[in-house]
């Protein structure tokens, strides 16, 4: 046997080596596509079809990876996504991704592979120490040590860590690949592409019914792609299922996705597939997305994900040349590739008896050991016809080889194996097939909550009832036969077709001549070994995260029964092949060592993912700007083109300020605070919630909204509004103004608008039906641009406003119907800097238009944009509050120093009863109050906590917390809000806020108004 | 376009997507995009809220005989009134004309209860056309958009990734989506996205 | 309560390191261990068959359940304790949860119950004898808006005055410790900031249960799994036992520590608790080499993040929108979780999912726990952890464990009380955090 | 992943919909004069059954319509929808109905006027 060439991975690499296990002709692999590729830094060649392990396995490399825990070599067990061994790190650079199945790798040119977990090297690998101290490491040891003394923990963690994990991210972190989500809907979703999935699905088709059928390989057929003996129709499997395919390619509404993974069974009916696009090409298009995520919501599913075959647990079966016996099968004739030359095929069933037909026909020596002392049936005889040995009552009871099987000891063992009879005799051999029975892939019947049942003859879980609308066919109903598989696929179609609600097509099933064959296995679950207890080489259960039979047995003495402990204690069927081959063998010694049966120790629940999905495909294109939307007022581009600073506000971009050439924050935000209350300011407030009500209950429903009264407003009158949640505490305010007996204007905050419009339906909708009231959303129907300060009304004068501004005419807390410029406008003398202030509302398709315009008319009176950052100081300086900032949810009218606006005569509004609940009125909670600095210069942060004693131990008591705090340029100082616990009796006393750096400013506690405390800004 | 009022003399404005560049992905197939996407610039848009007592009103200035059933719209000439929920309806009329037309359902509806809401700038309106459509549609809307089930004269009001929008099927492989004006250019750069693998252009 | 002072010498510990003469672990156990090939090793707990009374039951043998029976055998030197579990231990939301420690919370009663927890666990392993790799990586919180930057600013300096250990890091020094992370200021929800408690962690959540469940047994407490609560007997309003599927169970003080059911148990004794039962998701990447060295949480996207020690990368969500005991969620919130996980950690995209699943959380309308006595004598709750409740294991079960043994709450416990809800003295934890992990 | 025949659009998915939470939750009149503790039956209290439940939804993307629905909370089977401001129809909702608790509480009753408002109001019409 040729041994592989091994380098330094990435170093060099060496020529293509020939493929000496390469068969002389068959297989579906295109023998004149040869395509190179590379492993561990040596180039290889394989041929168009191949897998990564398939082309591997042809040139003779059989190691592959090192295990979890232990770091022993690994080989290629299996031909499918059970693979628990061969996992590979595939691409270079940023497109590099770890853990890949060599047995799902679909090979093309200059595919860049390499082994994982292992350093230097994967021949030596200094990690296989554990291997050798592995009598320390038993299941669990780690909580058994590494606690002294505690301080070391880290230490220790931190090795453990670096020898865990099994591949490498990819070296450069931005992914540049393209990932898509899709919806899908029909009323047959097949899950699997095998004889059983293409009937079913075929059935339904010609049924009529929208059929989606997914397969995980890059071609349908499954498991009948590997198979050489057996006729459909008198045709050859593959000619058999091209016609099919063919058939359904035809229909409209048949989607056929090959290379795609079923993985996810969800409630209703709705399942997730990722689509493998364009892994398997070298140079893929940039239109494509490399993966896709389909979330397909289906009438009808058919699960007919087949059957994976199990291992048998024997001393040394993680070798590398020790694969499953179908897995050869498959090798030998859907790929063209003899793995050994000297063979084994070690079995408790018929099926493998096809494998050694199959490895005497490639010229393969094979001997079989069988578990079975009573063998009868065709595949015996044929075996023996063939001229092959066969062992009956036998087992190989230790297989080894350095980094390869080198030789197998195999003695007479009694009925379940578990016991040697007689001396053992040794054979050299290369390749060990073994086979220990079928498990039906029950994981997405499980996922829909679907019951499985034990079969006591067939030795395997399969599906019993179903909670979702789902049918069960083929090897994955437990049905292994091609000939009924097919018959139970047909079946399902049709089932499904006619629960879709559709007429059932006349199909018949094809006529199949296959091996006649028994699927019954021996139950024999651990083969002994000739040593005690616990001793001699191990026998492995998950070959991934190696875990012995041994370690099954150690959970078992210790307490740890419950198959959810086992899994957990042992990390058995926690690896990424998540158990598929170990999951019943584990199960089945669980029980021996119980003394149950194995249906009493029971089945973990399977959940999503069937197979590892691609993270990337989840997330598909919700990433960068796609992520979240941002939202735009229609005059941001005058912002932008003004060199504005964004802050995110929910979803909406907002001005913060404006800095000019060589401003910081701070410059920019005083320049614009001074200018509102000097000349005149203008900030976009056009994100604010705007809500039109309409109907005859208007004012009533207003006036078991909001805390104050409502009936009496005049029309073209304002109102402040608070609107308390049912609890008392305050959720939003916002002004709102009569536009007509029955037609109001609602403002809302920015972050609160959709929330309040949903709370106002919810209320008239769910409470109070009686009520005749309408609510239109007409937040983005008016751009609002908001004028404020001594020079405003001057302004919209030179802007050309055409009604009076004089305050007898258009009063404080009034709405006027205007025009500038000749376009209609809506203007609403409310304020909230305390100035003289408008907010000027118009279609939004002119918003643009009317801030340049009346930028261009203030430009005489220096006229300042103002962001938000600048609006938070002008109202803190008049200590109005912002809901979110002065409150949490968890603050009251009162707690804000707000009675005057909860009325005491309304019979009810909302949050009325809770304010009246005896706690509401204690003195200690926490109240709205100023605070004064007594360094005039320091701006306390906000966040800080007030303390009466600065020196008290911690924890210290802290009344409570500044909410908003700047510096007022207008005052010349910093000034500060802080909902402090019993805040208003503490008025005119000290505070104390220590700061994070250990410095504690000091406050004097004073009304939380700073400017102009009578008003008479107001009117300008 | 109606000339009513003297909406012809203002400026007309600008639109959610004014300042949105014309865009390109070439079908790397050839061809044409399988995507075409157009603003439907200033498509007049009414908020009707209200129950059937609206329909004389509504039937006098549109001509429709009735308000359309759950998940329908009624067309009558350039007016489409889109059903959005048991007493709300869309109504989309031609750009400029849906001034006149708000006040004049306003006037005649003053007996009744009902709520006429001029949307024209809250919402924007896009033209969806080529042989992709439902496909792109598709990888960001949950409704089953096979034209069996979501056909000619058929609306709905949906999700499409993270924006609410309405969508409305019409005889070609065309569809309407109006979404928040606010919400625009994400829809547009959206389906620009989606579109790549058909080609898409969005041509203003 | 504000005016009580916490004990500056920490929770009283009592009995530790298997006190009762069970075989202790140790590296020269597992080597004497390994020369008899493993065959000597003990049961970790007895499989202890019901007795007809015992002074406590606890219903419930989840982390806080078994935790709570260990402080009454270890601290209050009662042991006539049974656990009783209706499955397998552990296999509620211990077992489902994403490990995460800390006890930076805003409000003072908050930071006094996690910080509690977070001094017993400083020192569990050894306290129990058993390893539950509670690794002080430190929880990194990360702030998106200048609204974020402002409410992180509040609560450290509220933390650090509770005399908890919490600092502010900048994007650059994010970027430092967390060298995948993407702290680009122009995408949607940029790292503006973050505050990091670096006595904050992860564990391994199976061996909480385990460990308790060890010690436990230790000291006499009896716990049975496989054995299902049925009712609730009362003599008046007082309690005298519990059905369960194996026999009554005469007792007079139940504690019922059952996360995700305690309105099923409640509604035994006509009791009726404020909460709701949430779906809660979490999942794993397959394991690779270590990349993340630390804890993320992100309460403006809903994205928790770490490393296991094994290598998987876990995510968690917030939790679904609606009531359900099926240990199953929706969709969207992983795939919106997974999204914002790529938008921070671009890495990430090329990894992929291996186990994804969900636990039933209850959830209290402040989102802070529920540790009260009830309107019938003898008959206590623990539970309306939502999504927080790992991180307090220790600190609960030693509370609660308190609350039985005298009958009334300390002054950690007192807050926690349901008469909360008639006063609406609340302890809101909501505003503070969206996730509250 | 739900999937929801809202009254009025029909079949949707769950994404599209927001759940409310408990139905036929009444909501007391503050004239009523209810204790802190009967009051915060109303405000805190939600029942959390294990089996059926009785709530409310609401086709937040779609019409934005309230309606109820009795779901089984461990199966998640969708047993009835029905409209905002009726009953169940079917037996098992019915049945959830009738057994709620809250069905007896002082919160529940004092939902409907005081006797005395009452009249006062009909003196008025």
């Amino acid at each position: 046997m040729t041994k592989s060439v091994m380098t330094r991975a990435g170093l060099f690499t060496r020529a293509a080596p020939q493929q000496l296990s390469r068969s002389a002709g068959g297989g579906r692999i295109d023998r004149s596509k040869p395509v190179s590729f590379t492993f561990d830094g040596c180039s290889y060649r394989g041929y168009e079809g191949d897998t990564l392990a398939s082309a591997l396995l042809a040139n003779n490399v059989h190691l592959v990876g090192r295990s979890f825990k232990y770091h022993r070599p690994r080989g290629i067990l299996a031909a499918g996504s059970e693979e628990p061994n061969a996992l590979v790190r595939v691409g270079r650079g940023a497109r590099a991704e770890p853990n890949l199945r060599a047995t799902q790798v679909e090979l093309h040119e200059g595919l860049y592979a390499e082994s994982q977990n292992r350093f230097p090297s994967l021949k030596f690998d200094v990690g296989a120490i554990n291997s050798a101290l592995q009598s320390f490491f038993p299941a669990g040891f780690y909580y058994k040590t590494f606690m002294w003394p505690a301080s070391m923990w880290m230490t220790y963690e931190h090795v453990i860590r670096h020898a865990a994990g099994l591949g490498r991210v990819a070296d450069e972190h931005d992914d540049p690949d393209r990932y898509e989500r899709i919806h899908a809907h029909c009323d047959v979703l097949v899950a699997g592409g095998g004889v059983a999935g293409l009937m079913a699905a075929l059935q339904a088709a010609r049924s009529g019914a929208r059929v989606i059928l997914a397969d995980e390989q890059n071609e349908f057929g499954g498991w009948l792609l590997g198979e050489a003996d057996v006729t459909i129709d008198g045709d050859t499997p593959a000619g058999w299922i091209a016609g099919v395919v063919a058939e359904l390619a035809a229909i409209d509404d048949v989607t056929l996705l090959p290379r795609t993974t079923v993985f996810g069974y969800m409630d209703h009916n709705y399942l997730t597939l990722t689509e493998r696009v364009t892994d398997h090409m070298a140079s893929p298009p940039a239109h494509l997305p490399r993966q896709r995520l389909w979330k397909v919501r289906a009438t009808q599913t058919i699960l007919a994900q087949g059957a994976h075959e199990r291992p048998l647990v024997f001393s040394g079966n993680d070798l590398p040349g020790v694969m499953l016996a179908g897995a050869v099968r498959t090798y030998i004739n859907r790929y063209g590739v003899v793995p050994g030359n000297r063979t084994v095929v070690f079995t408790n069933n018929d099926d493998a008896y096809r494998t050694a037909l199959a490895l005497d026909s490639a010229g393969a020596h094979v001997l079989v050991v069988d578990l079975r002392r009573d063998l009868r049936g065709e595949l015996v005889k044929s075996v023996r016809a063939a001229g092959i040995e066969v062992l009956s009552g036998h087992a190989v009871t230790i297989a080894s080889g350095t980094q390869h099987l080198a030789r197998v000891q195999i003695a007479p063992v009694n009925e379940g194996g578990s016991t040697v009879l007689d001396d053992p005799f040794h054979m050299d051999c290369d390749l060990l097939a073994m086979s220990g029975g079928l498990s039906p892939a029950v994981h997405l019947h499980s996922q829909a909550r679907g019951k499985l049942g034990w079969d006591d003859r067939l030795l395997c879980f399969k599906p019993t009832t179903v909670h979702e609308a789902s049918f069960n066919a083929g090897a994955g109903n437990g049905v292994f036969d091609t000939e009924k598989a097919i018959a139970d696929g047909l079946k399902a179609g049709g089932a499904a077709a006619k629960a879709a609600g559709l007429t059932v097509s006349d199909t018949e099933a094809p006529a199949i001549e296959a091996p006649n064959q028994s699927w019954r296995p021996l139950a024999a679950w651990k083969i002994g070994n000739g040593y005690g207890p616990g001793q001699g080489p191990k026998a492995f259960v998950d070959f991934q995260n190696d875990v012995t039979a041994s370690d099954v047995g150690l959970a078992a003495r210790e307490g740890y029964q419950s198959v959810e402990h086992l899994k957990r204690y042992t990390t058995l069927g926690m690896a990424t092949d998540q158990g598929k081959t170990s999951n019943i063998n584990g199960l089945a010694i669980l029980a021996d060592a119980l003394g149950r049966e194995i249906p009493e120790v029971g089945t973990t629940t399977f959940r999503m993912p069937y197979t590892p999905a691609s993270i990337g495909a989840i997330a598909g294109r919700d990433i960068g700007t796609l992520f979240d939307p941002t939202r735009l007022t229609r005059m941001d581009e005058w912002h932008r083109a003004n060199g504005a600073t964004f802050e995110h506000v929910g979803q909406w971009m907002r001005a913060w300020y404006y800095p000019k050439d060589g401003e910081t924050m701070q410059d920019a935000v005083n320049r614009e605070v001074l200018a509102a209350r000097t000349t005149a300011g203008i900030l976009d407030a056009s994100t604010l919630g705007k809500i039109d009500i309409r109907g005859p209950d208007a004012a009533e429903f207003l006036n078991r909204l909001y805390t104050n009264s409502w009936l009496k407003l005049g029309i073209g009158k304002c109102r402040y509004g608070l609107m308390l949640k049912d609890d008392g505490m305050v959720m939003d305010d916002g002004v709102t103004t009569r536009l007509g007996e029955n037609h109001f204007h609602m403002t809302t905050t920015t972050g609160g608008a959709a929330g309040v419009l949903d709370w106002m339906e919810e209320w008239l909708q769910t409470e109070w039906p009686d009520l005749k009231v309408y609510l239109t959303s007409v937040t983005e129907e008016w751009s609002v641009a908001t004028l404020s300060g001594p020079n405003a009304a001057k302004i919209l004068q030179a802007a050309g406003i055409d009604i009076s501004l004089d305050t007898a005419d258009f009063p404080f807390m009034s709405m006027r119907e205007a025009h500038i410029a000749g376009l209609p406008v809506r203007v609403f003398r409310i304020s909230f800097t305390g100035e003289l202030s408008y907010e000027i509302n118009i279609r939004a398709r002119h918003g643009l238009a009317l801030w340049t315009h009346l930028m261009a008319a203030g430009e005489a009176f220096g006229l300042t944009p103002y962001g938000t950052e600048a609006m938070h100081v002008l109202r803190a300086e008049k200590g109005f509050i912002i809901v979110g900032q002065e409150t949490d949810g968890s603050v009251t009218p009162q707690d804000l120093g707000m009675d005057w606006i909860v009325s005491k005569v309304k019979p009810d509004f909302i949050g009325k009863r809770a304010l009246e609940r005896a706690s509401m009125a204690m003195e200690d909670r926490k109240q709205l109050v100023g605070l004064r600095t007594r360094d005039r210069r320091r701006v306390i942060p906000e966040g800080a906590h007030a303390v009466l004693d600065p020196n008290e131990e911690m924890p210290m008591t802290m009344l409570g917390q500044v909410t908003s705090s700047y510096y007022s340029p207008n005052i010349g100082g910093s000034i500060a809000m802080a909902m402090l616990k019993g805040g208003r009796a503490l008025m005119g006393g000290t505070v104390y806020l220590p700061m994070l750096d250990g410095d504690v400013i000091e406050a004097e506690v004073v009304e939380p108004m700073f400017f102009d405390p009578k008003g008479e800004r107001i009117n300008g | 376009m109606a000339s009513v009022s003297n909406e012809g003399q203002r400026p007309p404005g600008r639109t959610a997507l004014t300042d949105m560049t014309v865009m390109t992905h070439d079908n790397p197939d050839g061809g044409k995009p399988g995507l075409v996407i157009t603003e439907l610039a200033h498509l007049g848009k009414i908020n009707l809220r209200g129950g059937s007592d609206m329909l004389p009103v509504i039937s006098n200035h549109t001509g429709c005989s009735a308000l359309p059933d759950n998940n329908r719209v009624v067309s009558v000439g350039d007016r489409h009134i889109v059903w959005l929920g048991p007493d709300e309806f869309l109504l989309l009329c031609a750009a400029g004309s849906e001034t006149h037309l708000h006040s004049q359902l306003t006037l005649d509806m003053a007996g009744i209860h009902a709520a006429v809401t001029n949307v024209t700038d809250s919402l924007c309106a896009l033209s969806l056309r080529g042989k992709a459509v439902r496909r792109v549609l598709a990888k960001g809307c949950a409704l089953d958009l096979h034209s069996s089930k979501f056909g000619t004269g058929d609306c709905a009001q949906t999700m499409l990734a993270h924006a609410a929008v309405t969508l409305i099927a019409h005889d070609a492989p065309g569809f309407t989506l109006v979404c928040r004006t606010s919400f625009a250019p994400y829809v547009t750069e959206w389906l620009m996205d989606a579109g790549l693998e058909f080609g898409a252009s969005f041509r203003g | 309560m504000a005016s009580e002072k916490p004990d500056h010498d920490g929770p009283d510990r009592g009995l530790s390191g298997l006190p009762g003469g069970k075989p202790k672990y140790s590296a020269f156990a597992l080597a004497r261990q390994a020369m008899q090939y493993h065959q000597g090793w003990q049961r970790a707990w007895r499989d202890a068959q019901p007795q007809d009374e015992y002074d406590v039951v606890i219903i419930g043998g989840g982390g806080h359940g078994l935790a709570t029976a260990y402080y009454l055998a270890a601290v209050h030197g009662i042991s006539r304790v049974a656990v009783v579990e209706k499955g397998w231990l552990g296999g509620g939301n211990t077992g489902r949860n994403t490990t995460i420690i800390r006890s930076n919370y805003l409000w003072d009663e908050s930071a006094a119950i996690y910080e509690h927890a977070l001094k017993l666990w400083e020192g569990m392993s050894q306290d129990l004898n058993f390893n539950v790799m509670f690794s002080q990586r430190g929880v990194l919180t990360i702030a998106h808006s200048e609204h974020e930057l402002r409410e992180m600013s509040r609560r450290v300096h509220a933390i650090r005055m509770n005399g908890i250990d919490s600092e502010i890091l900048g994007p650059d020094e994010i970027k430092k410790f967390v060298p995948i992370i993407n702290i680009d200021q122009t995408i949607r929800y940029p790292v503006m900031g973050g505050f990091l408690q670096k006595r904050g962690g992860t564990a391994r959540h199976d061996a909480v249960a385990w460990g308790y469940a060890r010690a436990a047994d230790d000291l006499g407490v009896d716990i049975i799994q496989n054995c299902e609560v049925t009712g609730l007997r009362r003599n008046g309003r007082r309690i005298v036992g519990i059905d369960t599927s194996r026999g009554f169970i005469k007792t007079r003080k139940v504690g019922c520590v059952v996360a995700g059911h305690s309105s099923v148990v409640a509604a035994m004794a006509d009791i009726r608790l404020p909460v709701a039962s949430r779906p809660l998701q979490a999942l794993v990447s397959e394991p690779i080499k270590p990349i993340l060295d630390t804890v993320i949480m992100s309460n403006a996207v809903h994205m928790y993040i770490s490393q296991s020690d094994k290598g998987e990368m876990v995510l968690g969500a917030g939790v679904d929108k609606y009531n359900s005991y099926a240990q199953r969620g929706s969709f969207p919130v992983p795939e919106h979780m997974i999204s914002a996980a790529v938008e921070l950690f671009p890495v990430l995209s090329r990894l992929r999912m291996l186990r994804h699943w969900g636990g039933i959380v209850d959830t209290c309308p402040d989102a802070s726990p529920i540790i009260s006595k009830t309107d019938v004598e003898g008959l206590y709750f623990n539970c309306g952890w939502g999504t927080g409740g790992f991180k307090a294991t220790p600190g609960s079960g030693h509370v609660f464990a308190d609350l039985i043994a005298n009958d009334r709450p300390n002054r950690i416990a007192a807050p926690y009380a349901l008469d909360r809800f008639q006063t609406g003295l609340l302890i809101d934890e909501h505003g503070a955090a969206g996730v509250a992990h | 992943m739900l999937l929801i025949t809202c009254p009025h659009c029909g079949p949707r998915d769950e994404s599209e919909f927001s759940c409310g939470g408990e139905a036929h939750i009444a909501r007391p009149l503050a004239e009523n004069n209810l204790t802190d503790a009967e009051f915060a039956d109303y405000l805190f209290l939600r029942d959390n059954p294990k089996g059926l439940f009785l709530e409310r939804w609401r086709h937040a993307a779609g019409c934005r319509r309230w309606f109820n629905m009795a779901r089984d909370t461990v199966t998640h089977e969708i047993v009835e929808i029905y409209p905002m401001g009726s009953g169940p129809a079917s037996q098992a909702g019915k049945a959830a109905h009738a057994a709620s608790w809250r069905r007896d509480t002082a919160a529940e009753a004092a939902a409907k006027p005081a006797p005395k408002a009452r009249a006062k109001k009909e003196q008025v019409s």
